[in-house]
């Protein structure tokens, strides 16, 4: 793996290790979902996205967000309500925004949005696109089938990027799910695709990507990435009913337990001790002030 | 503006008149383009002038309004249109969760000029899932502006002054207003002329000059208004009771200073409001006045709802739940001593 | 044609075209849709739904409801508000109910609850069905596609009745939907039948529904049935922005213009003479008590 | 019942003694089967001791009240889920559209029996779209309940008389009162007793008995409750200020009789809500007060409300927007002389 994608995928990884501490440590006021086990969907995909896409993340987006700004500390001071947060500390771990990029908690609730969003771009910013993380179990919200019809309908620039783990919550996907993503897409007669992303490796999922969502870009209208991959670990802070042998295959065939080798360990330890310093650093900060980082809210387009 | 112009045609040219000075601003419902020009005709013709920027959608009243917030979050504006105010319910997670809350809940003030125009109210006989009054169930949520309009305000300064604040907003609009005459400025009838005072968007007075203290203050949103200028006509020629209205075209955060001096001097205040009563615009705004008024009010400020129930189809069964002139009045005379 | 076929054809032609007349005449208070053109859909289904089915039907629903229970005075009574309405009164034209039978006025609200009805029917009346009237252009609303993935999920008797009369209010089914009815169907696993209901014969497409109807009763899930057919009149009471030409197609081509013959002209008169006399009569009675006539409210399942 | 049972097995013996009781009952939700047994464990077991009853359903909040809906029609009753209340905005149109229309529309008494289950309020630190207070909304609708659970109140009693009444309705239930523990029958506490009074669901009276008048009545809704009683505390240790507390369980149509002998004799009155100012519960019920009780009070009743915003994620921004018990402690001092 190309040692810029390894950094990021072991950075989310150890961040995300470190919530869960900091969670057992009762460090943590409120919920967090953690991305374990996903972190390859978005390394692959963010590299492909511009500073001006719109990118609309969902509850499980410390990946998405770290993917796209590299920034630890902002990310850790929101869920912690410390300075220099995101958001101020008032969304968050499930409302983050920095300037394009923007997470929500309601499930199903941003497609539409994002479909708005395409509708400007493709007027008056060809060439950019609107991606939305989506979950399997939120194709249960009606929204979703409401914004594929009008993106498919005005052709708009719309990356949906389904986070296919298996399971919503405690609920498997064949316990939600009548049909399957690629049966939806073919519904609205939009594009799918399938991607592989359980592997270590983020180079083959990306490059399977690359055409299609340059495509997007280029007004073939929307494209639905269903990105196969798994939930390593709970829904939220603890929360797993998964059996334990599946629990254990799961752990088995993580990305992260099938990674060895000197590289591998040398930035292994890399950024399991970075995150370790912005754990330290922002733990000892003060409290958030309600207002988003200084870097955040100077954010403006690259052009408009 | 047209000398005589009814209140649909004034939408119109309000509409048409922010299409003009903001290519960025979209116009999104259903069946919204021409020739149809939606389903009360409020946007026809607009669809011609303006392709770009008027949108027509699927049935879709979530999704749509999510279109809407998108176009927002992207740097435009966007009103839309529901077919009936019923339909709203199906956008109350768009408007509520996410149109409202984005202005906030990022630790930055983002500005989100979304407006969704509801149809409202019965008296047309179209049943009770299309003519329900439904602005209460949007009070008080932070950063989301309710307003009504009324055949005293200018549609045209309320959309740019709506699209200009950056909350998202609705906008009641009385489906039975939509075919009456907008007021001339100054000119409520031959009876009674009206001011626009206090804050934007500024609540109308309407009374007869020289008469202070009116007997009762009456305050109403825009679409009873035409009903209780019927009452008050009818309280002063055969009951020589004198009412002065207020008609705030704004329902959540209703401003309370141009009525107070009024309804002081008065000691009697009716508010009468569409809609079933519980949780309401007037018992809000009855609680606020009893609180600033202590004191000064001759009785407990009375409230007139419509009926607890729905609103029937036939016209005599409608009759019986809705608020009705005489319904005012009665309500009026009975304070009266 | 059956002739009691042609009878209810001719009933619900008559008495729509009687209540457009009584509208131009000032004589209705608030709105109507008319099934013009549709007639077919209705006629041909209801012989195969059971008194103790569920029926869901929508804003143009005059047509479902007078060929479930041939109550014409009932329907009108309802519409003029008079007495002896079906709903007292207070529903009006779009809000219907008897026994099992219901409309109401917001689009695709009903189809989460006729699945209800059919997970109901499912566990405790094996053998029954629901059945959901609903039109091309509703295949916007979310719910549909909630209702459509539980009713596949759990396997429910549902039966999706699609008039696919290409047009919603004034928009035509390309500018509202991308993709087909069958693919949404096919998105969720559900089955889909195509039946051409345009000309003015009922049996064929009764043929062609009886074995999968049947089989929906037996368990095999839910049916989406698309009928072609064509709405001949205005959206409600006179708004029709189509071109004249479409209009003279449509109207060339309507099942009423294509029949003649002495029988047809006997039971043509027959119920034109039969809706004149409902007119009269209805018209003629004391305003609606806000209670739904007698028979309607004794309605009782034939058994539980 | 267990000596000192928690909130949430209180509600899971309820919701089992329902099903139990009528193998007619559904309850329906997300993740509510076990071993998850719903996002806050209030249906744990109850799947695998009824499983015909309990359907997990899709990550769909209109359609899953849609199927109850349905259930209801066809003779059943339901209990709905919503993982947290917030998410019940996007079953707004089925709540009030189809559910509570239902009941009257069709010109007959039709029995809809649904219940929905809504995790209700703040102070957990999940950020401003799981955090909210809706209840609002939801009031004033022909034939919809609603109504707010307490420490005081039995649940098993409230879905029994909710359910019989074939009337669909809203349950709050403020999530942090889950973990907190049920008040024994008459014992609020060390210091105070309740007793429940009034017309069914009951109103909670929490008073030191003996002291007659209070110096103030406090009225709340279940999820007020507790800070209400560390406020009353406070009042009567360190100010020699007493209160007496009023809980309605019903938040629609609140009984006013059971409050307005003590509310005449205090001659003071604060309510306190959780969420947002506007259209709220505790301003219209003010306004009933100031009707009902006029000339009676020493000043205007007092409303407490959330600040005017979203309800924060971090903790120490969350408790400067939320109603506190300080808060309510300052109000009454505020108003005592
Ligand atoms: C409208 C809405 N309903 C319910 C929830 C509660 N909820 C949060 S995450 C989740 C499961 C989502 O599953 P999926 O879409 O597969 O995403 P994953 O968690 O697997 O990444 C649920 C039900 C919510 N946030 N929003
Ligand atoms: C939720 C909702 N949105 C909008 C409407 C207004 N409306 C009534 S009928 C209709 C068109 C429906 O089209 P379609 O489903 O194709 O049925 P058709 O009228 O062609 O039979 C619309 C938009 C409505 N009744 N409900
Ligand atoms: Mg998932
Ligand atoms: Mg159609």
């Amino acid at each position: 793996m190309n040692p810029d994608d390894l950094r990021m995928m072991l950075l989310i990884r150890h961040f995300e290790l470190a919530l869960l501490d900091l969670f057992a440590r009762g460090e943590v006021h409120g919920t967090t979902h953690t991305c374990l086990g996903q972190e390859a969907v978005p390394v692959a995909l963010s590299p492909l996205l511009d500073p001006d896409d719109f990118v609309f993340s969902n509850h499980r987006g410390h990946g998405h967000y770290l993917a796209r700004f590299d920034d630890p500390a902002g990310l850790l001071a929101e869920i912690l309500g410390r300075d220099g947060a995101v958001s101020g500390g008032v969304g968050g771990s499930q409302h983050l925004r920095r300037g394009r990029h923007l997470s929500t908690g309601v499930q199903g609730e941003s497609l539409p949005v994002a479909a708005g969003t395409a509708l400007h771009l493709a007027r008056s910013e060809p060439g950019r696109l609107a991606c939305v993380y989506v979950g399997d179990g939120t194709w249960g919200e009606g929204a979703v089938y409401e914004a594929l019809n009008m993106a498919a309908l005005w052709r708009l620039p719309l990356l949906v990027a389904v986070e296919h783990n298996g399971i919503a919550q405690s609920t498997p996907t064949g316990a939600a799910m009548a049909g399957t993503i690629a049966g939806r897409a073919a519904a609205f007669g939009v594009e799918h695709l399938h991607v592989d992303a359980t592997g270590p490796g983020v180079s083959v999922p990306r490059d399977a990507l690359t055409g299609p969502v340059e495509r997007v870009r280029r007004g073939a209208g929307p494209l639905v990435v269903e990105f196969a991959t798994r939930r390593a670990g709970p829904h939220s802070k603890g929360d797993d009913p998964r059996p334990a042998d599946e629990l254990d295959r799961l752990r088995a065939e993580d990305w992260y337990a099938r990674l060895d080798g000197p590289e591998f360990d040398r930035l292994d330890a890399e950024q399991r001790a970075r995150v370790a310093a912005v754990v330290r650093d922002v733990t000892a900060r003060p409290p958030a002030t309600g207002r988003a980082a200084a870097e955040v809210e100077q954010w403006q387009p690259v052009s408009v | 503006m047209a000398a005589r112009q009814r209140v649909a045609e004034h939408l119109n040219a309000a509409l048409g008149a922010a299409l003009a000075a903001d290519d960025r601003l979209y116009l999104l419902g259903q069946d919204i383009t021409d020739p149809y020009g939606g389903a009360f005709k409020i946007t026809r013709g607009l669809s011609t002038r303006f392709p770009r920027q008027v949108v027509a959608t699927p049935i879709s009243e979530a999704g749509l309004v999510g279109i809407a917030n998108g176009l927002a979050l992207a740097g435009n504006r966007a009103i839309v249109e529901m077919m009936f105010a019923d339909f709203v319910t199906l956008a109350f997670d768009q408007i509520v969760n996410f149109a409202a809350k984005s202005v906030s809940m990022y630790g930055q003030r983002l500005p989100m000029p979304v407006v969704v125009r509801c149809p409202t109210g019965g008296r047309r006989g179209y049943g009770p899932t299309h003519s329900q009054s439904l602005q209460k169930h949007f009070l008080g949520v932070p950063d989301l502006d309710v307003y009504e309009i009324s055949p005293f305000h200018d549609c045209a300064d309320l959309f740019t002054g709506v699209l200009g604040r950056g909350v998202p907003a609705l906008v009641f609009e009385d489906k039975v207003l939509y075919t009456g005459l907008r007021r001339p400025p100054g000119t409520a009838d031959d009876l009674f002329r009206y001011d626009l005072v206090g804050p934007w968007p500024g609540t109308a007075v309407v009374r007869i000059a020289g008469i202070d203290p009116p007997d009762c203050v009456l305050i109403t949103p825009g679409g009873v208004a035409e009903r209780a200028l019927v009452a008050m006509r009818e309280l002063l020629i055969s009951r020589e009771i004198t009412c002065e209205l207020y008609v705030p075209a704004r329902l959540d955060r209703t401003a309370l200073e141009p009525i107070l001096p009024a309804a002081a001097r008065a000691g009697q205040v009716v508010i009468v409001e569409d809609g079933t009563a519980g949780g309401t615009w007037a018992a809000d705004l009855a609680h606020q006045l009893h609180t600033a008024l202590w004191g000064q009010l001759r009785g407990p400020v009375r409230v007139v709802s419509a009926a607890d129930g729905v609103v029937p189809a036939a016209a005599h069964l409608e009759e019986e739940v809705l608020v009705q002139a005489g319904t005012i009045s009665a309500t009026v005379q009975r304070g009266h001593r």
